[in-house]
Protein backbone atom coordinates (compact mmCIF):
# COMPACT_ATOMS: atom_id res chain seq x y z
CA UNK A 1 0.00 0.00 0.00
CA UNK A 2 2.46 2.89 -1.08
CA UNK A 3 0.17 5.01 -3.49
CA UNK A 4 -2.77 7.61 -1.76
CA UNK A 5 -5.87 6.34 -3.42
CA UNK A 6 -8.20 9.30 -3.67
CA UNK A 7 -11.07 10.12 -1.30
CA UNK A 8 -14.80 8.11 -2.01
CA UNK A 9 -16.55 9.98 1.05
CA UNK A 10 -17.84 7.12 2.86
CA UNK A 11 -20.79 6.97 5.50
CA UNK A 12 -19.08 5.24 9.16
CA UNK A 13 -22.03 3.61 11.33
CA UNK A 14 -20.63 3.37 14.87
CA UNK A 15 -21.93 1.11 17.59
CA UNK A 16 -19.09 1.05 19.67
CA UNK A 17 -19.12 3.02 23.08
CA UNK A 18 -16.38 5.41 23.78
CA UNK A 19 -13.34 3.27 24.87
CA UNK A 20 -14.10 0.38 22.94
CA UNK A 21 -11.19 -0.47 20.69
CA UNK A 22 -13.07 -0.01 17.12
CA UNK A 23 -14.19 3.29 18.97
CA UNK A 24 -10.68 4.71 18.29
CA UNK A 25 -10.24 3.06 15.06
CA UNK A 26 -13.32 4.46 13.36
CA UNK A 27 -12.46 7.66 14.78
CA UNK A 28 -9.10 7.22 13.20
CA UNK A 29 -10.33 6.35 9.45
CA UNK A 30 -12.44 9.10 8.68
CA UNK A 31 -11.84 11.36 6.79
CA UNK A 32 -12.66 15.03 6.17
CA UNK A 33 -15.35 14.25 3.24
CA UNK A 34 -17.30 11.43 5.42
CA UNK A 35 -20.01 11.25 7.39
CA UNK A 36 -20.56 9.75 10.86
CA UNK A 37 -23.71 8.37 12.28
CA UNK A 38 -23.32 7.25 15.88
CA UNK A 39 -25.74 4.26 17.06
CA UNK A 40 -26.49 1.98 19.94
CA UNK A 41 -23.84 2.46 22.82
CA UNK A 42 -21.63 4.81 20.74
CA UNK A 43 -24.39 7.58 21.19
CA UNK A 44 -22.66 7.45 24.49
CA UNK A 45 -19.94 9.96 22.62
CA UNK A 46 -22.10 12.61 23.31
CA UNK A 47 -21.54 12.56 27.31
CA UNK A 48 -17.67 11.80 26.91
CA UNK A 49 -15.93 15.35 27.23
CA UNK A 50 -12.93 12.66 25.88
CA UNK A 51 -14.08 12.15 22.95
CA UNK A 52 -13.41 14.86 19.81
CA UNK A 53 -16.23 14.31 17.18
CA UNK A 54 -15.79 14.75 13.48
CA UNK A 55 -18.21 17.95 12.21
CA UNK A 56 -20.29 15.30 9.75
CA UNK A 57 -21.77 13.57 12.80
CA UNK A 58 -25.56 12.78 13.25
CA UNK A 59 -26.50 10.45 16.24
CA UNK A 60 -29.44 8.21 16.28
CA UNK A 61 -32.36 9.86 18.15
CA UNK A 62 -34.26 6.72 19.52
CA UNK A 63 -30.51 5.69 20.92
CA UNK A 64 -30.16 9.31 22.60
CA UNK A 65 -33.16 9.17 23.94
CA UNK A 66 -33.17 5.53 25.70
CA UNK A 67 -29.94 7.24 27.45
CA UNK A 68 -31.49 10.10 28.59
CA UNK A 69 -28.94 12.14 26.34
CA UNK A 70 -31.36 14.50 24.52
CA UNK A 71 -29.99 17.59 26.80
CA UNK A 72 -26.33 16.75 25.02
CA UNK A 73 -25.96 19.24 21.82
CA UNK A 74 -22.63 18.23 19.84
CA UNK A 75 -24.51 16.61 17.52
CA UNK A 76 -27.93 16.85 15.66
CA UNK A 77 -29.88 13.35 15.89
CA UNK A 78 -31.39 11.70 13.13
CA UNK A 79 -34.18 9.29 13.05
CA UNK A 80 -34.27 5.76 11.03
CA UNK A 81 -35.47 7.24 7.97
CA UNK A 82 -32.88 9.76 7.64
CA UNK A 83 -30.31 6.39 8.41
CA UNK A 84 -31.84 5.35 5.18
CA UNK A 85 -31.39 8.14 3.28
CA UNK A 86 -27.66 8.37 3.79
CA UNK A 87 -26.88 4.85 3.23
CA UNK A 88 -28.99 5.42 -0.48
CA UNK A 89 -26.30 8.58 -0.67
CA UNK A 90 -23.27 6.75 0.28
CA UNK A 91 -21.80 4.28 -2.12
CA UNK A 92 -19.45 3.03 0.47
CA UNK A 93 -20.60 2.28 3.77
CA UNK A 94 -18.53 0.71 6.58
CA UNK A 95 -20.40 -0.66 9.63
CA UNK A 96 -17.57 -0.79 13.07
CA UNK B 1 -34.93 8.59 -5.46
CA UNK B 2 -33.77 6.12 -7.35
CA UNK B 3 -34.70 2.78 -5.20
CA UNK B 4 -31.68 0.13 -4.43
CA UNK B 5 -31.05 -3.23 -3.73
CA UNK B 6 -30.02 -3.84 -0.19
CA UNK B 7 -28.54 -6.99 1.36
CA UNK B 8 -28.83 -6.78 5.71
CA UNK B 9 -26.31 -8.87 7.42
CA UNK B 10 -26.92 -9.25 11.50
CA UNK B 11 -24.15 -10.69 13.33
CA UNK B 12 -25.32 -9.71 16.95
CA UNK B 13 -27.83 -11.70 18.67
CA UNK B 14 -30.64 -10.84 20.58
CA UNK B 15 -30.51 -9.80 24.40
CA UNK B 16 -26.78 -9.62 23.91
CA UNK B 17 -26.90 -6.83 21.25
CA UNK B 18 -28.89 -4.58 20.15
CA UNK B 19 -28.02 -5.68 16.92
CA UNK B 20 -31.73 -7.42 15.25
CA UNK B 21 -33.67 -4.57 16.75
CA UNK B 22 -31.56 -1.73 15.16
CA UNK B 23 -31.95 -3.56 11.59
CA UNK B 24 -35.78 -4.32 11.94
CA UNK B 25 -36.37 -0.29 12.59
CA UNK B 26 -33.86 0.13 9.76
CA UNK B 27 -35.72 -2.37 7.42
CA UNK B 28 -39.26 -1.07 8.19
CA UNK B 29 -38.10 2.35 6.87
CA UNK B 30 -36.04 0.81 3.82
CA UNK B 31 -39.29 -0.49 2.34
CA UNK B 32 -41.57 2.46 3.69
CA UNK B 33 -38.87 4.66 1.35
CA UNK B 34 -39.26 2.27 -1.68
CA UNK B 35 -36.70 0.22 -1.37
CA UNK B 36 -36.15 -3.44 -2.49
CA UNK B 37 -34.28 -5.81 0.75
CA UNK B 38 -32.34 -8.93 -1.45
CA UNK B 39 -32.17 -10.65 1.44
CA UNK B 40 -31.41 -10.78 5.57
CA UNK B 41 -28.74 -12.93 6.22
CA UNK B 42 -27.61 -13.88 9.99
CA UNK B 43 -23.81 -14.55 10.62
CA UNK B 44 -21.54 -15.37 13.48
CA UNK B 45 -23.66 -14.63 16.83
CA UNK B 46 -26.68 -13.07 14.55
CA UNK B 47 -28.08 -16.85 14.14
CA UNK B 48 -29.22 -17.33 17.78
CA UNK B 49 -32.13 -14.97 15.85
CA UNK B 50 -32.99 -17.68 14.62
CA UNK B 51 -33.80 -19.96 17.23
CA UNK B 52 -38.13 -20.59 17.34
CA UNK B 53 -36.99 -21.50 21.24
CA UNK B 54 -36.52 -18.21 22.54
CA UNK B 55 -38.98 -17.47 24.79
CA UNK B 56 -38.86 -14.26 26.69
CA UNK B 57 -40.98 -13.07 29.06
CA UNK B 58 -44.54 -12.02 27.52
CA UNK B 59 -44.27 -8.38 28.17
CA UNK B 60 -40.68 -8.11 26.43
CA UNK B 61 -40.41 -8.02 22.82
CA UNK B 62 -39.54 -11.12 21.28
CA UNK B 63 -37.21 -10.16 18.45
CA UNK B 64 -36.93 -13.96 16.93
CA UNK B 65 -41.12 -13.40 16.35
CA UNK B 66 -41.01 -9.98 15.00
CA UNK B 67 -38.31 -10.30 12.92
CA UNK B 68 -40.44 -13.60 11.43
CA UNK B 69 -43.37 -11.68 10.70
CA UNK B 70 -41.79 -9.13 9.12
CA UNK B 71 -39.95 -11.55 6.58
CA UNK B 72 -43.33 -13.36 6.00
CA UNK B 73 -45.46 -10.18 5.47
CA UNK B 74 -42.77 -8.76 3.04
CA UNK B 75 -41.77 -12.09 1.17
CA UNK B 76 -37.96 -11.14 2.12
CA UNK B 77 -35.56 -14.24 2.08
CA UNK B 78 -33.53 -15.00 5.03
CA UNK B 79 -30.56 -17.09 5.07
CA UNK B 80 -28.95 -18.67 8.57
CA UNK B 81 -25.29 -19.46 7.75
CA UNK B 82 -24.65 -23.14 8.44
CA UNK B 83 -21.55 -23.22 9.90
CA UNK B 84 -22.07 -20.33 12.33
CA UNK B 85 -25.88 -21.88 12.67
CA UNK B 86 -24.15 -25.81 13.34
CA UNK B 87 -22.03 -24.59 15.97
CA UNK B 88 -24.52 -22.35 17.99
CA UNK B 89 -27.18 -25.13 17.72
CA UNK B 90 -29.65 -23.33 14.95
CA UNK B 91 -30.70 -26.41 13.07
CA UNK B 92 -33.49 -27.37 10.55
CA UNK B 93 -34.73 -31.22 9.83
CA UNK B 94 -32.14 -31.52 7.59
CA UNK B 95 -29.31 -30.66 9.42
CA UNK B 96 -31.08 -32.91 12.66
CA UNK B 97 -31.31 -36.11 10.37
CA UNK B 98 -27.99 -35.27 8.74
CA UNK B 99 -26.12 -35.18 12.43
CA UNK B 100 -28.48 -37.34 14.06
CA UNK B 101 -29.57 -34.60 16.52
CA UNK B 102 -32.52 -35.22 18.71
CA UNK B 103 -34.59 -32.17 17.54
CA UNK B 104 -34.75 -28.96 15.50
CA UNK B 105 -35.28 -25.35 15.98
CA UNK B 106 -35.11 -23.19 12.77
CA UNK B 107 -37.73 -20.30 13.14
CA UNK B 108 -39.69 -20.02 9.73
CA UNK B 109 -38.85 -18.70 7.24
CA UNK B 110 -35.17 -18.66 7.63
CA UNK B 111 -33.59 -20.95 6.06
CA UNK B 112 -29.80 -22.46 6.24
CA UNK B 113 -27.58 -22.12 3.60
CA UNK B 114 -23.83 -21.28 3.02
CA UNK B 115 -21.73 -18.03 3.03
CA UNK B 116 -22.32 -17.86 -0.97
CA UNK B 117 -25.84 -16.41 -0.36
CA UNK B 118 -23.65 -13.46 1.04
CA UNK B 119 -21.19 -13.51 -1.09
CA UNK B 120 -24.05 -12.94 -4.01
CA UNK B 121 -25.54 -10.14 -2.02
CA UNK B 122 -22.23 -8.71 -2.08
CA UNK B 123 -22.07 -8.85 -5.81
CA UNK B 124 -26.13 -8.37 -6.93
CA UNK B 125 -27.00 -5.45 -4.02
CA UNK B 126 -26.52 -2.12 -4.59
CA UNK B 127 -25.65 -1.62 -0.68
CA UNK B 128 -24.72 -4.24 2.25
CA UNK B 129 -25.22 -2.94 5.27
CA UNK B 130 -23.98 -5.04 8.80
CA UNK B 131 -25.75 -4.78 11.83
CA UNK B 132 -22.72 -6.03 14.35
CA UNK B 133 -22.76 -6.36 18.62
CA UNK B 134 -21.39 -3.79 20.47
CA UNK B 135 -19.10 -5.23 23.22
CA UNK C 1 -10.52 -58.61 0.52
CA UNK C 2 -12.52 -56.32 2.88
CA UNK C 3 -10.93 -55.67 6.51
CA UNK C 4 -12.53 -56.70 9.36
CA UNK C 5 -12.39 -54.58 11.95
CA UNK C 6 -13.00 -51.38 10.04
CA UNK C 7 -13.07 -48.19 12.37
CA UNK C 8 -17.12 -46.45 13.02
CA UNK C 9 -18.21 -44.33 10.79
CA UNK C 10 -21.06 -41.55 11.02
CA UNK C 11 -24.25 -41.71 9.01
CA UNK C 12 -22.51 -40.29 5.80
CA UNK C 13 -19.35 -43.09 6.22
CA UNK C 14 -17.12 -40.48 7.23
CA UNK C 15 -14.95 -41.82 10.19
CA UNK C 16 -16.02 -40.93 13.62
CA UNK C 17 -12.06 -40.58 14.43
CA UNK C 18 -9.45 -39.41 12.05
CA UNK C 19 -7.06 -40.89 13.37
CA UNK C 20 -7.97 -44.52 12.84
CA UNK C 21 -7.57 -43.85 9.34
CA UNK C 22 -5.04 -45.91 7.16
CA UNK C 23 -4.41 -46.74 3.76
CA UNK C 24 -6.38 -49.89 4.33
CA UNK C 25 -9.19 -48.53 5.70
CA UNK C 26 -9.60 -45.50 2.60
CA UNK C 27 -9.79 -48.39 -0.11
CA UNK C 28 -12.56 -49.79 1.99
CA UNK C 29 -14.22 -46.90 2.16
CA UNK C 30 -13.40 -45.95 -1.84
CA UNK C 31 -14.76 -49.74 -2.50
CA UNK C 32 -18.19 -49.03 -0.84
CA UNK C 33 -18.40 -46.26 -3.43
CA UNK C 34 -17.49 -48.29 -6.06
CA UNK C 35 -14.32 -46.81 -6.61
CA UNK C 36 -10.95 -48.79 -7.27
CA UNK C 37 -8.16 -46.44 -6.26
CA UNK C 38 -5.36 -46.27 -8.71
CA UNK C 39 -2.15 -43.50 -8.24
CA UNK C 40 -3.93 -40.62 -9.74
CA UNK C 41 -6.30 -41.52 -6.64
CA UNK C 42 -3.73 -41.52 -4.20
CA UNK C 43 -1.92 -38.59 -5.69
CA UNK C 44 -4.94 -36.56 -4.49
CA UNK C 45 -5.46 -38.41 -1.12
CA UNK C 46 -2.56 -37.52 -0.35
CA UNK C 47 -2.21 -34.20 -1.32
CA UNK C 48 -5.52 -33.77 0.62
CA UNK C 49 -3.88 -35.34 4.16
CA UNK C 50 -0.64 -33.00 3.46
CA UNK C 51 -3.55 -30.07 3.08
CA UNK C 52 -5.38 -31.31 6.25
CA UNK C 53 -2.16 -30.98 8.20
CA UNK C 54 -0.71 -27.95 7.35
CA UNK C 55 -3.67 -26.26 7.94
CA UNK C 56 -5.67 -28.15 10.05
CA UNK C 57 -9.17 -27.67 7.50
CA UNK C 58 -10.00 -29.61 4.69
CA UNK C 59 -10.91 -26.84 1.82
CA UNK C 60 -14.22 -25.65 3.00
CA UNK C 61 -15.60 -26.22 -0.22
CA UNK C 62 -15.53 -28.22 -3.51
CA UNK C 63 -14.84 -24.90 -5.37
CA UNK C 64 -11.93 -24.55 -2.90
CA UNK C 65 -10.75 -27.76 -3.00
CA UNK C 66 -10.75 -27.79 -7.22
CA UNK C 67 -8.30 -24.29 -6.62
CA UNK C 68 -5.87 -26.09 -3.55
CA UNK C 69 -5.02 -28.67 -6.14
CA UNK C 70 -4.63 -26.64 -9.15
CA UNK C 71 -2.24 -24.56 -6.45
CA UNK C 72 -0.79 -27.76 -5.44
CA UNK C 73 -0.42 -29.84 -8.65
CA UNK C 74 -1.54 -27.69 -11.36
CA UNK C 75 -3.85 -26.78 -13.47
CA UNK C 76 -4.65 -30.69 -15.72
CA UNK C 77 -5.39 -31.88 -12.39
CA UNK C 78 -6.54 -29.01 -10.82
CA UNK C 79 -10.44 -29.03 -12.83
CA UNK C 80 -13.65 -29.66 -11.58
CA UNK C 81 -13.73 -32.53 -14.70
CA UNK C 82 -10.79 -34.43 -13.47
CA UNK C 83 -11.72 -34.09 -10.03
CA UNK C 84 -15.28 -35.47 -10.87
CA UNK C 85 -13.64 -38.55 -13.12
CA UNK C 86 -11.63 -39.66 -9.89
CA UNK C 87 -14.05 -38.76 -6.95
CA UNK C 88 -17.90 -38.89 -8.51
CA UNK C 89 -20.85 -36.82 -6.73
CA UNK C 90 -19.03 -33.83 -4.82
CA UNK C 91 -15.29 -34.31 -5.51
CA UNK C 92 -13.65 -32.96 -2.18
CA UNK C 93 -16.83 -34.64 -0.02
CA UNK C 94 -15.74 -38.08 -1.46
CA UNK C 95 -12.52 -37.34 -1.25
CA UNK C 96 -12.56 -35.74 1.74
CA UNK C 97 -14.30 -39.45 3.12
CA UNK C 98 -11.57 -41.49 1.24
CA UNK C 99 -8.86 -39.60 2.87
CA UNK C 100 -10.45 -40.02 6.19
CA UNK C 101 -10.99 -36.13 6.77
CA UNK C 102 -13.99 -34.82 8.73
CA UNK C 103 -16.99 -34.16 6.90
CA UNK C 104 -17.15 -30.65 5.53
CA UNK C 105 -19.95 -28.35 6.86
CA UNK C 106 -21.36 -26.92 3.41
CA UNK C 107 -20.26 -23.86 4.96
CA UNK C 108 -19.48 -22.16 1.48
CA UNK D 1 -14.72 -4.41 -6.97
CA UNK D 2 -12.49 -5.70 -3.64
CA UNK D 3 -13.98 -6.50 -0.32
CA UNK D 4 -11.50 -5.97 2.67
CA UNK D 5 -12.46 -8.05 5.74
CA UNK D 6 -10.95 -6.67 9.04
CA UNK D 7 -9.89 -8.94 12.33
CA UNK D 8 -9.02 -6.72 14.94
CA UNK D 9 -10.14 -9.01 17.61
CA UNK D 10 -7.33 -11.19 19.09
CA UNK D 11 -7.19 -15.29 18.32
CA UNK D 12 -9.07 -17.78 20.61
CA UNK D 13 -10.77 -15.68 22.74
CA UNK D 14 -13.93 -15.66 20.70
CA UNK D 15 -14.67 -16.87 16.92
CA UNK D 16 -15.19 -13.38 15.40
CA UNK D 17 -11.62 -13.53 13.71
CA UNK D 18 -12.34 -17.55 12.37
CA UNK D 19 -15.41 -16.41 11.01
CA UNK D 20 -14.27 -13.49 9.20
CA UNK D 21 -11.41 -16.04 7.66
CA UNK D 22 -14.94 -17.93 6.30
CA UNK D 23 -16.10 -15.20 4.72
CA UNK D 24 -12.53 -14.08 2.97
CA UNK D 25 -12.29 -17.60 1.82
CA UNK D 26 -16.01 -17.74 0.77
CA UNK D 27 -14.90 -14.44 -1.62
CA UNK D 28 -12.33 -16.23 -3.24
CA UNK D 29 -14.61 -19.62 -4.02
CA UNK D 30 -16.21 -16.99 -5.99
CA UNK D 31 -13.11 -15.54 -7.35
CA UNK D 32 -14.38 -12.10 -5.94
CA UNK D 33 -11.06 -10.38 -4.87
CA UNK D 34 -10.71 -9.95 -1.52
CA UNK D 35 -7.85 -9.32 1.43
CA UNK D 36 -8.00 -9.37 4.87
CA UNK D 37 -6.41 -6.52 6.91
CA UNK D 38 -4.81 -7.41 11.05
CA UNK D 39 -5.43 -4.50 12.96
CA UNK D 40 -5.40 -3.59 17.06
CA UNK D 41 -5.14 -6.81 18.73
CA UNK D 42 -6.21 -8.70 15.82
CA UNK D 43 -2.71 -8.67 14.66
CA UNK D 44 -1.59 -11.48 17.24
CA UNK D 45 -3.11 -14.08 14.55
CA UNK D 46 0.02 -12.88 12.77
CA UNK D 47 2.49 -14.50 15.57
CA UNK D 48 4.64 -17.57 14.33
CA UNK D 49 4.47 -21.04 16.48
CA UNK D 50 1.04 -20.85 17.99
CA UNK D 51 0.81 -23.78 19.87
CA UNK D 52 -3.24 -23.96 20.75
CA UNK D 53 -3.59 -27.75 21.52
CA UNK D 54 -3.68 -27.39 25.24
CA UNK D 55 -6.85 -25.08 25.20
CA UNK D 56 -8.94 -27.16 22.55
CA UNK D 57 -8.50 -25.04 19.62
CA UNK D 58 -7.05 -25.53 16.10
CA UNK D 59 -4.33 -22.98 14.96
CA UNK D 60 -5.14 -20.08 13.74
CA UNK D 61 -2.30 -19.16 12.42
CA UNK D 62 -1.89 -22.54 10.16
CA UNK D 63 -5.70 -22.03 9.01
CA UNK D 64 -4.55 -18.63 7.77
CA UNK D 65 -1.69 -20.45 5.81
CA UNK D 66 -4.21 -21.40 3.69
CA UNK D 67 -5.12 -18.16 2.65
CA UNK D 68 -3.08 -17.87 -0.27
CA UNK D 69 -3.63 -21.17 -1.86
CA UNK D 70 -7.26 -20.40 -2.01
CA UNK D 71 -6.22 -17.14 -3.74
CA UNK D 72 -7.15 -14.75 -0.72
CA UNK D 73 -4.96 -11.58 -2.32
CA UNK D 74 -3.18 -9.94 0.50
CA UNK D 75 -2.87 -10.10 3.84
CA UNK D 76 -2.12 -6.93 5.87
CA UNK D 77 -1.08 -6.00 9.16
CA UNK D 78 -1.63 -2.29 10.35
CA UNK D 79 2.46 -1.24 11.24
CA UNK D 80 1.92 0.60 14.59
CA UNK D 81 -0.38 -2.36 15.79
CA UNK D 82 2.28 -4.70 15.16
CA UNK D 83 4.89 -2.60 16.91
CA UNK D 84 2.83 -2.01 19.89
CA UNK D 85 2.26 -5.80 20.20
CA UNK D 86 5.92 -6.31 19.78
CA UNK D 87 5.93 -8.40 16.44
CA UNK D 88 8.98 -7.50 14.37
CA UNK D 89 9.39 -9.05 11.47
CA UNK D 90 11.14 -12.16 12.55
CA UNK D 91 7.65 -12.72 15.17
CA UNK D 92 5.24 -12.63 11.78
CA UNK D 93 3.97 -15.38 9.67
CA UNK D 94 5.48 -14.77 5.96
CA UNK D 95 3.43 -13.28 3.30
CA UNK D 96 2.11 -10.76 5.19
CA UNK D 97 2.18 -7.01 3.78
CA UNK D 98 2.73 -3.95 6.72
CA UNK D 99 0.28 -1.47 6.13
CA UNK D 100 1.42 2.19 7.39
CA UNK D 101 -1.97 3.95 6.87
CA UNK D 102 -5.59 2.38 7.63
CA UNK D 103 -7.06 5.67 5.29
CA UNK D 104 -5.48 4.57 2.35
CA UNK D 105 -5.91 0.52 2.61
CA UNK D 106 -9.35 0.87 3.23
CA UNK D 107 -10.16 3.55 0.31
CA UNK D 108 -8.24 0.60 -1.87
CA UNK D 109 -11.57 -1.72 -1.44
CA UNK D 110 -14.35 -1.01 -2.65
CA UNK D 111 -16.15 -2.73 0.43
CA UNK D 112 -14.87 -3.01 4.05
CA UNK D 113 -16.43 -5.18 6.56
CA UNK D 114 -15.79 -6.84 9.92
CA UNK D 115 -17.28 -10.19 10.23
CA UNK D 116 -18.75 -9.37 13.80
Amino acid sequence: MTSTQPANPTLHILNKPPGHPRFETCLQAIQDCDQLVLTENAVLALADRSVTLPAACKAMKADVDARALNEQTRTGTIDYAELVRLTAKHSRIISW
Amino acid sequence: MTPLSYTLVITGAPWSSQAPQSALAFARELLVAGHRIDRVFLYGEGVLLASALATPPSDEVNWPKQWAGFLADNAIPATVCIASALRRGIIDDTEQARYELPGNNLLEPFGIAGLGEWVEGNVKSDRVIYFHGSN
Amino acid sequence: MPITDMPPRNNEGFLEDANQWTPEVGRQIAADDQIELSETHWEIIEFLRGFYKSHEMSPPSNRLFVKAVKEALGEEKGNSIYLMQLFPGTPAKTACRIAGLPRPTNCL
Amino acid sequence: MSTLIIVDQPPYGTWAGREALDMVFSLAAFDQPAALLFTGAGVNWLRKQQAPDAIGQKSVEKNLSAAPMFGVEEILADTASCERFGLGPEQLVSGVTLAENLQDVMNAHSNVAFAG
